[in-house]
């Protein structure tokens, strides 16, 4: 139902994904998001940042989102890789894959994930910039991502 | 006993990343674990201080101030979650 | 700005979306749509199909559909790739790549890229069925994803 | 003359996918060409029958029934698509 990994490694997006339709005849929608790592946000100029988590909670937060995502839509499989350490702009971070048999559902489904991956599950940044290290603030636009999904 | 985590900016203000406490007498709340740490210091009473923006997981599920805390339990403090 | 290509063979879904961040550092977020063929629909057993299109104005179309893209979001690069002639279940139909800063506009611009092709690109599907071949059908609700978009 | 492209369903119901014709007189426009193709017989009148969903692109792009269409222009009919 979902692959769900944590880990410091990248990850083969094209290898990754076809685990979720390979010898199926039932996905007809695959819809998946990749994050990576800009060399600027908020104005600083970023030259690598390192993702801190919580072993154990991270995993089962993110089963726990891809279970929401499952009750909520009809869906096939899902997957979430997300990587921790250090990383460098240009960088993969997260990978979020949904197959479905129909593209609406995939859709919204995967972004329901990556909304709530980015409100619920605990990583956090901490980005190099010439000033020196600095902790990524939550953003209000995230919660409000996250938000239009109750109701 | 409980198991104290603390993670990410929050981890470097108060200079520590794990800690075993003694439970508050009463019947213990996050609340009240929370109470106990202020208690310990300026860092401490920064970290936590009121109107600051913390997040609490009692056994690795998100948590409020009214979440009780029993022995044994493992209760993470860490800043708003910035993955993704 | 856009790679469009209408061909007979698969493509590798991870190489394609490769191409849209590679050496780049200004691309956060990578969102993407592949459409399978499935082994069913609206009640018919689906054996294969038979992709059929305009040469000349498939392209044109779908250039124009990821221009329309461009001039409406912020958007970095994007790839679509739509095979024709015949197909079986499991088989990849179309690939739809966006690159982007922010992952609100990686989501919608893909969703407007898949939503205008459905309806604007000139493709035909005729499905093998133990009853014989027959042609799909469009879908009022193909062209209600679309109106969306429009105001 | 112009040339004239049929696909999918309408080809199979004209049975032919590719034709050339000399243009009507007069200030010929889409609908005025499909008139003369009605006039056919019995599989082209199927074809554009009224209620019928056809679509029409003008030298590769869509148009409809009030666009011009001029000597060496290339007209294709078919059904709304279905790709994707």
């Amino acid at each position: 139902m979902a692959h769900v990994r944590v880990q410091a490694g990248d990850f083969d997006v094209g290898r990754e994904l076809d685990v979720l339709t390979r010898g199926r005849r039932d996905v007809g929608a695959l819809a998946s998001f990749v994050g990576l790592v800009r060399d600027a946000n908020d104005g600083h100029a970023i030259q690598g940042m390192t993702l801190e988590h919580y072993p154990g909670m991270t995993e089962s937060a993110l089963e726990d989102i891809c279970a929401q995502a499952h009750a909520r839509w009809d869906l096939i499989d899902t997957v979430v890789i997300h990587r921790v350490g250090p990383l460098v702009p240009g960088d993969r971070i997260v990978l979020v894959g949904v197959a479905s048999a129909h593209r609406g559902e995939a859709f919204e489904a995967c972004e329901f994930i990556m909304d709530y991956l980015k409100t619920r599950a605990p990583f956090w940044k901490k980005e190099d910039t010439p000033e020196g290290g600095r902790w990524v603030d939550a953003r209000e636009s995230d919660d409000a991502a996250a938000e239009r999904w109750k109701g | 006993m409980v198991t104290l985590l603390f993670f990410a900016s929050l981890r470097e203000t108060v200079g520590l990343s794990r800690d075993q406490v003694a439970l508050p007498a009463g019947t213990p709340t996050v609340a009240s674990l929370v109470d106990a740490l202020r208690s310990r210091g300026e860092r401490w009473s920064e970290a936590f201080a009121p109107g600051k923006s913390w997040r609490v997981a009692v056994n690795q599920r998100m948590a409020d101030l009214a979440t009780p805390v029993r022995p044994g339990d493992e209760v993470a403090f860490f800043p708003p979650v910035t993955g993704g």
